[in-house]
């Protein structure tokens, strides 16, 4: 399957004012059209930042990305021109962010936020059409009296429905790919049932990819066909959804799969984790970054960080990697 | 938002009795009133001006109790200041300020005279104020620490720290006065009823021109860094991340999403500006020989002209809490939030 | 048990994003040094020597009570001359006496007036007025300096006041909310009514107003502006979940407001700071242009200002003043925008 | 039976919502309507709902950080409400609250040791070397090592700073904490940590918990009984396991379902509810659920549903959790 | 009263129509009085001028009022009005006789205190009206009109003059309150009269008049005036008074445009580009320091120094005798000795100033040129401080007596004067002398003063008259009350004496011997330290503008708009502004005709 968005290599990090922290320090993911690809892990292990390094939305000056190629449709996305961009953007690829309350202009009505995404990359079309677009769009993700909500502005919207505009806006242009990081955290888990099956049927309407950001590891099993787990900037593992939950074969992805509270666990018992705590990315220790709380890490792990490896369908970064059977 | 409005303007009576009780009593308290000027005056009487020795001088003599008296009444302070308070406050209701004790005039002639010249020069440094502000502002945060940026902070900060008064002096000697560019102050030339409309626009403006830049020169950076500042805060804002998002160039993202929400700092910011501009800068007024409001405001203090003084305050501080109002309806035009009914308070 | 500087890692951080600032530290810095130069004005700018040897005794005139003529052998009780007395060392053929002046020997209130020439003078090396004298004789230089020190404590001083009713005032505002905060908004808008000048005039008509009469009116009408920024503030972070954690733990109002709210305000606080130093030079020197600030012959910069302003023949006068003031408040600004600029969180960023 | 540790009877909480010319109440936020609950010593009562159901307030005023609308809460039975300032403060004492967001909870001008030592000097405890030793103390039994007392906050990580707010939590050897979402922020790994923690911390010091969530797989895991509330309104309470294996009330069921299994071999089995939660301004007539349930009839629009018991500890507010009891039971 | 003496009325012209009720005749001319006139002296203004031209000066507030009595008609715009008012005779500027103007002839009663006048019958008001004795009646009657508001006239017009009685329609007396020298009655007594017509006298007057131009009978009347910018005058051109002897050749400006310019700065500005066309330069940094540039390098503007001889304004150090440490008298000398008057004058006012020794300089006979004021002298005044009891000295070298401090506060509400006590404050250090400056805001260091809350007030009475007035300022009768102008609270039994005697006495010399007396009196007491006196006027001026040879009168005032001899070449001022005209040396005219010492 030819990729649609192929990661390579990718570093970024930012300049603060402690100096240069690399947040990104080598991640690889593909995915391919009409695919729905997780992208989980701890918070802070740099979800977001290779997203935004994909949209080129990395907060300015301070964000930079210094090595790697994102192939996006015979594209490097890194070395695009600014002004090509543009039209990657929005048309291409679109992006839902996480908080659907600032993420809209609070004094712009929702449905002229919609209907300028639309004039951006058909500038031709008449204010009419535009808004039609825009009107069957709210339809879609079904939100009530739709006309009637155009009008109103963000403020005067629940943040369910917000979500859902913001999930209209992202697909007006029919991308090819839509990135949508964390969409459901600032939500109710009942909403986020409903924003979610949203999401999968506009996919099977539609046949775009998903980048789906979580750190719920439920919403990936729900929604995704592949996962790539990233841990403390660098991809660890990536493999099918079945294959993740059933053998994790990365000791990070294992931990992380067991510290999840489950349904049928015994209450009260206390629940796995994994010890210790992330490393801080001034201070990244050579060598793997998980050692200090991988419980296979040997002398080697601290001399070389591992490479991303193929290995049955799917790839790892491990040098002692968990047996393929789950006990 | 009707009854958010209607709140603010019943509010209003509340601050207008406090500002016009206080001072009322204040004046009562101030010594050297209207009588004593008349006093003074009369005993300073000057005397060197005619050629022929003035034999109607009749500087020295003492006034008898009852002629003092008189004189109080005539000025309005035979009777207790609470009481006079009421009578003033009931005129002020059938919008008669009452009668200036220095121009025997209707105080409200006198205000009524000087508004023009003040609005002018008010709106003038209002709209010029925005008119430079807004731009450089924007410029100054897309450019931030750039050389450009730096130089004209130093611009705008070196005309914040000099005293308008002295732009003021230092602009008429240069300009007006050596190099005679510009007329020596005044609001229009003498012959301004001849000339064309074309012309008294012209007109206006020549005199109009240095008084404008002593009266901007200190403006420019509080409203330049305002903007600049709330434009930097909202550079970085998720909605402008969502429209670049959505394809739009940067410019662009910023102009129609970034500067709207920036404004509204500026927009509160408008009531105070309008009420603080009008009401002028009386050194400057003075020296630009401009018969305007700060000048009025100024003298009738420094002369003890109470109606007068009431008079402008009763202007002065409607326009300041209308300039309130009016600013918060400003933003409420800017920002939907408020005229929705939250952020309300 | 060690003493670690318990300066907020936060504002350690502050500090260091401010010291990168080069145009606003450096100002500071230059700021800083002129403050503490001037307060030991008296060993820089004065006519009292700062060392006599007289007759093998030494002198330190300089602070203490004044020395009479008489006790160099000058045939009078007044204060001595330091700078005739030096010329007269001098001329003396074996001395074994001597004076040291300071580098401007001149006070801020002597006048020096020389014979066949009037004031103002112009600046004159020879003479040591670096920057001529004004319209009475006096040294610009010294009144200068002095007039600086005392703006400056003025405004440092003024600054301390109006905060502390401000933010306390402010504070409470915020704290208590409902119908007290209603009321001082009230209060507040019609106390930044109330035309100043009166209340200077009825001031200046029953006592002559120094130093501390004009701070004390100053602060009765200044404090407004700091109280509704702390109004804000408190009203904001009271409901933050640090506060109502240490309500939970029984925390009194006056430990959450002075432990809690406020420390977590000083950001507001601190931005306005060198602003409101601007402010109190500035309106200092405006009334003493007007005539309504400090008595004369107090040395200030408004009434230098007002002498050269209608002296624009002696452009020393006015160009020394404005350019002093000129750069002092251009620091103090650019201090200002420094302070704001580390002490705002939030970073310029933009995305492209 | 014996004396509950902290019993609410019909608790209410409105918040004004003013408006008009004289800012008058032209309405209310009906945040909390009619809860009643109790705990028992060294138990945890779960809570959950979805956000804005009013749990945090129900928290908060159980503390008294509100003042209820109306109802009693009694505190080893004695009303909260009548209590004096001493009482209020040694109430305090007893009780405590953890907050969800690890970087508001702490002030990030202090210290931690000063942060922990605060408990003591409020209540007047111990010289200040005994409090720095007590404050290294707490952090060790949180996990944490003594150096961490000259930090501050923001030099720790989320977890790390949650461990922080517990300890200073359980500094007063309370009898009673509330854990409002207090590892909702934090990801799965972290989260666990700080569940093992508390669960430990109640084991040692018999404490008592409220534990309030959304996350029912979480609550499941910490709780003895579970409140499920719904716009206000406590609509289902029963014992932990029970709730689970039985859930009765139709919005119980959507929540279970809801829940996002980390199983891909079990998708799609869900109750995807239509619509948003209602405003608590204007809360619906009859059942609060009805505007969302999928069994909803005319009944429901009308009729408010009182509480009826299911069986010893299992309460449900619904017209029909009888005739719905066999369909959509979820395992 | 009116005096029963025989009728030597001369010839009075007919009847005019009058359309107002006139008053009727009230008294019957006594016989035997003596008509004088004054045809004799010189003439003061030069034939060679020419009328024609514009004048342009400025003041720095616009009037509020064109009024000429009632609130705020005092102003510095009161000198144009009221010049345009003329009164029944006028003084001589050099001779200082009297002179007819409305009257042609005056007479003196025997009584001490009446005087005869004989109406110009040419005289006329602006409007044409004929001025009759009515007029002057209705003077009287006006003055004391409480609608004026004008309490001072109130009072000077019943208490000083108490009435006034038609003959006819052309002869009048007028009645004072008191005997005195017969030129004093005449200066005293003496009025202008009120256009009867014109005026309605009721509550409205004072509003009604603000702006309305009132008939009056001099050369120039108002013709326009444009609010907040300037007040235009033009000269009658068959003014009824142009053939009398001592107006002849001067008025000579067509128009005289009085502009607001708020700034004296900003006003120099405007005299520099030629929009003014003189410049007043009594003040030493305008003479020295601003009059300077090429147009007076080029001869274009001239400068005059003119000395003048006229009674002085007094002013001086006020000291308050009530103040505990002021009442001492040694303390009083001792601080004249220690105020170094010389020392300002020579410095700031650049030795243009002279030293004032008396309060009454300028007036003549009367004036006692005897006395010299206390100079500066340390050791004198540290003798006399050490008899005091001002004995020990604190940190700053001030003297103290016990708790108290020899510290001194001088009120005063003209900024311009703090360099000129800033030197003395310094000089006086040297004495151990501390005074703090107190400058207030002229009206209320005016109320402080008269309210004696000062402890030395620093101020200057008016000057004028004929002869020195003592009562007002050193009678005990005013002494520690409020409001009124004995500033030192004297109190001197022997002085009250001797003012009384002053007061009543009629015979010039008397008064004069008196007078000196008094002076001396009030120098021993040491009450007042009197400081500068001006004696001269200084102005630049554009080459335009022309004076006669002798370019002006004792009194000064060259370019008085209103009664000058000077008049204006219209041709030359355009040639100067196109810079066409001839260039000269600088002009700067230095005439001590009249300086007196
Ligand atoms: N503007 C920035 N400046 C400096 N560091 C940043 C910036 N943005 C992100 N980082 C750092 O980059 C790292 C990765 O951040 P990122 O937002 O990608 O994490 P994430 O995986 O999305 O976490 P979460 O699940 O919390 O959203 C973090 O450690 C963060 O501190
Ligand atoms: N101080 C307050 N003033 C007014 N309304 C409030 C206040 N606190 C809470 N509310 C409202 O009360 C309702 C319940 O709020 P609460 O915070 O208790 O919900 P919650 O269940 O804790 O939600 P979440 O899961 O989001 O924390 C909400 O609608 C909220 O907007
Ligand atoms: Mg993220
Ligand atoms: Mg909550």
């Amino acid at each position: 399957m030819a990729a649609l968005l192929e990661v390579r290599g990718l570093r970024a990090g930012f300049d603060t004012d402690t100096g240069y922290i690399e947040v990104l320090d080598g991640v690889s993911f593909e995915l391919a059209a009409g695919e729905t690809l997780g992208l989980v892990g701890e918070s802070g292990c740099g979800k977001s930042v290779s997203a935004l390094s994909v949209m080129n939305l990395l907060p300015q000056p301070a964000g930079k990305i210094t090595a790697g190629s994102i192939g996006f449709q015979n594209r490097d996305l890194v070395t695009l021109p600014k002004e090509e961009f543009h039209d990657v953007r929005g048309n291409r690829i679109s992006m839902i962010f996480q908080e659907p309350m600032t993420a809209l202009n609070p004094v712009h009505r929702v449905g002229n936020q919609i209907i300028e995404a639309v004039k951006l990359h058909e500038p031709n079309l008449s204010s009419a059409i535009a808004r039609r677009r825009a009107l069957e769009m709210l339809e879609r993700v079904g939100i009530p009296a739709p006309d009637q909500r155009l009008k109103e502005y963000p403020h005067q919207l629940s943040g369910g429905m917000r979500q859902r505009v913001m999930i209209a806006m992202a697909l007006t242009m029919q991308p090819d790919l839509l990135i949508a990081d964390e969409p459901t955290t600032a939500l109710d888990v009942t909403i986020q049932a409903q924003i979610l099956d949203l999401l999968r049927e506009m996919q099977r309407e539609s046949g775009m990819a998903i980048l789906f950001i979580t750190h719920d590891l439920g919403v990936i099993a729900e929604l995704c066909d592949r996962v790539t787990v990233m841990y403390a900037g660098c991809v660890v593992e990536q493999a099918t959804v079945t294959q993740l939950f059933s053998t994790p074969r990365h000791p990070y992805t294992q931990g992380l799969l067991r510290s999840i509270p489950r349904l049928d666990a015994t209450p009260k018992q206390p629940l796995t984790t994994i010890p210790g705590t992330v490393p801080a990315l001034i201070d990244m220790p050579a060598g793997c970054r998980f050692r200090n709380r991988c419980l296979n890490a040997e002398d080697d792990c601290e001399l070389r960080s591992p490479d991303l490896i193929h290995a049955a369908g799917r790839q790892i970064a491990c040098h002692h990697p968990v047996a393929e059977v789950m006990p | 938002m009707t009854s958010y409005f209607i709140r603010r303007l019943l509010l209003v009576i509340p601050t207008f009795l406090g500002i016009t009780l206080l001072v009322f009593a204040v004046t009562r308290v101030v010594p050297g009133g209207p009588i004593e000027r008349a006093m003074n005056e009369a005993l300073l009487a000057q005397t060197d001006s005619a050629q022929m020795i003035d034999m109607n001088s009749v500087a020295g003599a003492a006034l008898s109790e009852d002629q003092l008296a008189e004189l109080r009444a005539y000025y309005g302070f035979d009777k207790p200041w609470h009481e006079s308070y009421v009578i003033w406050l009931g005129r002020v209701m059938q919008l008669d300020l009452g009668m200036s004790t220095r121009y025997t005039e209707p105080v409200w002639d006198i205000i009524k005279n000087r508004f023009p010249i003040s609005i002018f020069y008010g709106i003038t440094t209002l709209i010029l104020t925005y008119a430079v502000c807004i731009p450089l502002g924007i410029a100054k945060a897309l450019r931030h620490n750039s050389v450009f940026d730096n130089a004209t902070s130093a611009v705008v900060f070196f005309g914040y720290a000099l005293p308008g008064y002295v732009v003021a002096i230092a602009l008429l000697t240069a300009l007006a006065s050596a190099w005679e560019w510009f007329p020596l102050g005044g609001f229009v030339s003498d012959n301004f009823d001849q000339l064309s409309t074309l012309d008294q626009a012209i007109d206006i403006l020549y005199h109009a021109t240095l008084p404008l830049i002593a009266y901007l020169a200190g403006s420019f950076a509080v409203m330049t860094f305002m903007v600049k500042n709330s434009l930097m805060d909202n550079l970085s804002s998720d909605y402008v991340r969502t429209a670049i998002a959505k394809g739009m160039p940067f410019k662009r993202a910023v102009f129609r999403h970034a500067l709207r929400n920036s404004l509204i700092p500026v927009a509160t910011s408008f009531g105070q500006l309008i009420s603080v501009i009008i009401s002028g800068s009386f050194l400057i007024e003075k020296i630009f020989n401009i018969d305007g409001f700060g000048l009025l405001g100024f003298e009738s203090l420094v002369e003890r002209d109470y109606p007068v003084v009431m008079g402008i305050l009763v202007i002065s501080s409607l326009l300041f809490l209308v300039g309130n109002i009016l600013s918060d309806i400003c933003v409420a035009i800017v920002d939907p939030r408020v005229k929705f009914g939250e952020n309300g308070s | 048990m060690k003493l670690r500087p318990q300066l907020n890692p936060l504002t350690q951080r502050q500090l260091a994003r401010f010291r990168s600032l080069k145009r606003g530290y450096w100002s500071a810095v230059i700021l800083l040094i002129t403050i503490v130069l001037s307060s030991g004005a008296e060993l820089l700018v004065n006519s009292r020597a700062l060392i006599v040897s007289y007759e093998g005794n030494w002198f330190f005139p300089t602070y203490g009570k004044y020395l009479p003529g008489s006790t160099f052998g000058l045939g009078y009780e007044y204060e001595t001359n330091f700078r005739e007395l030096k010329v007269f060392f001098e001329r003396q053929p074996s001395n074994s006496n001597w004076v040291i002046m300071p580098l401007v020997p001149y006070n801020a209130f002597e006048v020096d007036l020389p014979a066949s020439r009037y004031p103002p003078n112009a600046p004159s090396l020879s003479e040591k007025h670096y920057l001529g004298t004004d319209t009475t004789g006096r040294d610009v230089l010294a009144r200068l300096v002095y007039g600086f020190r005392i703006a400056i404590s003025f405004a440092l001083i003024l600054l301390i006041c109006n905060y502390t009713i401000g933010v306390a005032l402010g504070c409470a505002m915020g704290f208590w909310g409902g119908a007290f905060d209603l009321f001082f908004q009230r209060v507040i808008e019609v106390w930044s009514n109330v035309p100043f000048l009166y209340v200077i005039m009825i001031i200046a008509s029953v006592i002559i107003p120094n130093f501390w009469t004009l701070m004390i009116v100053m602060v009765i009408f200044g404090w407004m502006s700091m109280t509704w920024y702390m109004r804000t503030s408190t009203y904001k972070e009271k409901t933050r979940a640090y506060v109502l954690s240490a309500r939970a733990l029984g925390a009194s109002n006056a430990r959450v407001i002075f432990s809690h709210i406020l420390p977590n305000s000083i950001s507001i606080i601190v931005t306005f700071v060198p602003f409101a130093i601007a402010g109190g030079i500035t309106s200092l020197t405006a009334l003493d242009y007007l005539g309504f600030g400090l008595p004369p012959p107090t040395p200030s910069w408004g009434e230098l200002l007002s002498q050269g302003t209608s002296q624009l023949e002696s452009p020393w006068l006015v160009t020394s003043v404005v350019g002093a003031m000129v750069a002092i408040l251009l620091m103090v600004t650019y201090v200002g925008e420094a302070v704001r600029e580390a002490f705002d969180p939030k970073k310029f960023t933009y995305y492209e | 039976m014996k004396e509950s540790l902290l019993q609410v009877r019909g608790l209410k909480k409105y918040f004004p919502v003013r408006g008009g010319v004289f800012l008058r109440r032209i309405g209310n936020v009906q945040a909390v309507e009619e809860v009643s609950f109790s705990v028992e010593r060294g138990k945890t009562l779960g809570l959950v709902g979805e956000s804005g159901c009013g749990k945090s307030t129900v928290g908060q005023t159980i503390l008294k950080l509100h003042k209820p609308t109306a109802g009693e809460i009694f505190y080893e039975g004695q009303d909260i409400a009548a209590m004096n300032r001493a009482e209020l403060k040694a109430f305090r004492r007893d009780v405590q609250i953890i907050f969800q967001d690890p970087f508001e909870s702490l002030n990030a001008r202090h210290t931690v040791s000063r942060i922990l030592e605060e408990p003591f000097v409020i209540h007047e405890m111990g010289t200040a070397a005994e409090r720095r030793r007590w404050a290294g103390d707490l952090l060790n039994r949180v996990g944490l090592q003594v150096d961490a007392l000259d930090r501050f906050p923001h030099e720790f990580s989320g977890g790390q700073r949650q461990r922080i707010g517990i300890a200073r939590a359980i500094a007063l050897k309370p009898k009673l904490v509330v854990c409002d979402e207090a590892v909702s922020a934090l990801d799965v790994s972290i989260q666990s940590q700080v569940i093992n923690l508390l669960m430990d911390l109640q084991r040692e010091m018999n404490l008592a918990l409220i534990f309030i969530a959304h996350d029912l797989a979480v609550v499941k895991h910490v709780s003895d009984d579970i409140a499920v509330m719904y716009l206000g309104k406590i609509v289902e309470q029963a014992d932990a396991q029970e709730i689970y294996a039985f859930p009765r009330h139709p919005y119980t069921k959507a929540l279970l379902s809801a829940i996002p299994i980390p199983d891909p071999s079990r998708r799609g089995e869900r109750i995807i509810l239509s619509g948003d939660v209602p405003s608590p301004i204007h809360p619906p007539n009859g059942c609060r659920f009805h505007t969302r349930c999928p069994h909803a009839v005319d009944q429901c629009r009308s009729v408010e549903p009182t509480e009826e018991l299911v069986n010893e500890g299992h309460r449900v507010a619904c017209h029909f959790w009888n005739e719905l009891a066999d369909r959509n039971a979820v395992g | 009263g009116t005096n029963d003496k025989g009728n030597a009325l001369p010839e009075t012209p007919g009847e005019v129509a009058q359309e107002i009720v006139s008053y009727p005749v009230n008294g019957v001319l006594p016989k035997g009085l003596t008509w004088e006139t004054n045809n004799e002296d010189p003439i003061f203004a030069s034939a060679d001028a020419k009328p024609g031209g514009t004048f342009r000066t400025y003041v720095l507030a616009f009037p509020l009022t064109i009024r000429r009595v009632g609130p705020d008609s005092n102003g510095s715009f009161a000198g144009y009005t009221r010049a345009g008012f003329l009164q029944l005779v006028s003084l001589h500027p050099n001779t200082r006789n009297f002179v007819p103007t409305l009257a042609t002839h005056w007479a003196f009663d025997d009584d001490g205190k009446t005087v005869y006048y004989r109406l110009h019958p040419n005289a006329k008001w602006s409007d044409g009206t004929p001025i009759t004795a009515d007029d002057y009646l209705y003077t009287l009657d006006f003055m004391r009109s409480k609608h004026i508001v004008a309490p001072w006239y109130n009072n000077h017009y019943t208490t000083q003059i108490v009435n006034v009685v038609k003959y006819d329609d052309y002869t009048i007396s007028i009645e004072g309150s008191s005997a005195k020298p017969k030129d004093e009655i005449l200066y005293e007594y003496s009025m202008g009269p009120v256009p009867k017509h014109f005026h309605v006298l009721d509550e409205n007057w004072v509003r009604e008049n603000n702006w309305k131009v009132e008939p009056n009978n001099g050369p120039y009347q108002i013709s326009k005036i444009e609010k907040g910018k300037y007040i235009e005058f033009t000269r009658k051109k068959d003014w009824w008074g142009n053939d009398l002897k001592y107006y002849r050749y001067r008025f000579n400006p067509n128009r005289i445009r009085v502009r607001v310019i708020r700034d004296v700065n900003i006003a120099l500005q405007h005299f520099f580009k030629g929009e003014l066309d003189t410049f007043g330069g009594v003040l030493p940094e305008f003479w020295h320091d601003k009059f300077k540039g090429k147009d007076f390098d080029n001869g274009y503007i001239h400068k005059i120094w003119f000395y003048t001889d006229n009674p002085q304004p007094a002013p001086g150090m006020w000291l308050n005798q009530s103040d505990s440490i002021l009442s001492d008298q040694k303390v009083r000398y001792g601080l004249a000795h220690a105020m170094n008057i010389d020392k300002v004058i020579t410095t700031v006012l650049r030795g243009d100033y002279r030293r004032q020794h008396t309060h009454h300089e300028g007036y003549g006979d009367y004036s006692n040129t005897s006395i010299r004021a206390r100079a500066f002298d340390l050791t004198r005044a540290n003798t006399l401080l050490d008899e005091a009891g001002w004995t020990e000295r604190d940190d700053r070298g001030i003297r103290t007596k016990g708790q108290q401090t020899l510290s001194l506060r001088v009120t005063y509400g003209q900024s311009h004067h703090t360099p000129r006590l800033v030197i003395l404050r310094e000089e006086a250090k040297k004495a151990g002398i501390d005074l703090t400056l107190q400058l207030l805001d002229s009206s209320i260091s005016f109320k402080q003063m008269l309210e004696k809350k000062h402890q030395i007030a620093w101020m200057g009475w008016s000057g004028g008259g004929l002869s020195p007035r003592y009562r007002q300022f050193y009678h005990s009768d005013n002494a520690n009350k409020p409001q009124n102008n004995n500033l030192t609270n004297n109190a001197v039994p022997h002085m009250d004496n001797l003012i009384d005697q002053y007061r009543a006495a009629t015979e010039k010399t008397d008064r004069v011997e008196l007078a000196h007396q008094l002076e001396q009196m009030l120098h021993d007491t040491g009450a007042v330290i009197f400081t500068f006196k001006v004696p001269y006027t200084r102005d630049a001026y554009w080459r335009w503008m022309k004076l006669p040879e002798f370019r002006g009168t004792r009194v000064g005032g060259l370019f008085n708009p209103m009664g000058g001899q000077f008049w204006i070449d219209e041709l030359e001022r355009q040639s100067v502004l196109d810079d066409t005209a001839p260039k000269t040396a600088p002009v700067s005219i230095l005439d001590t005709t009249y300086l007196s010492e």
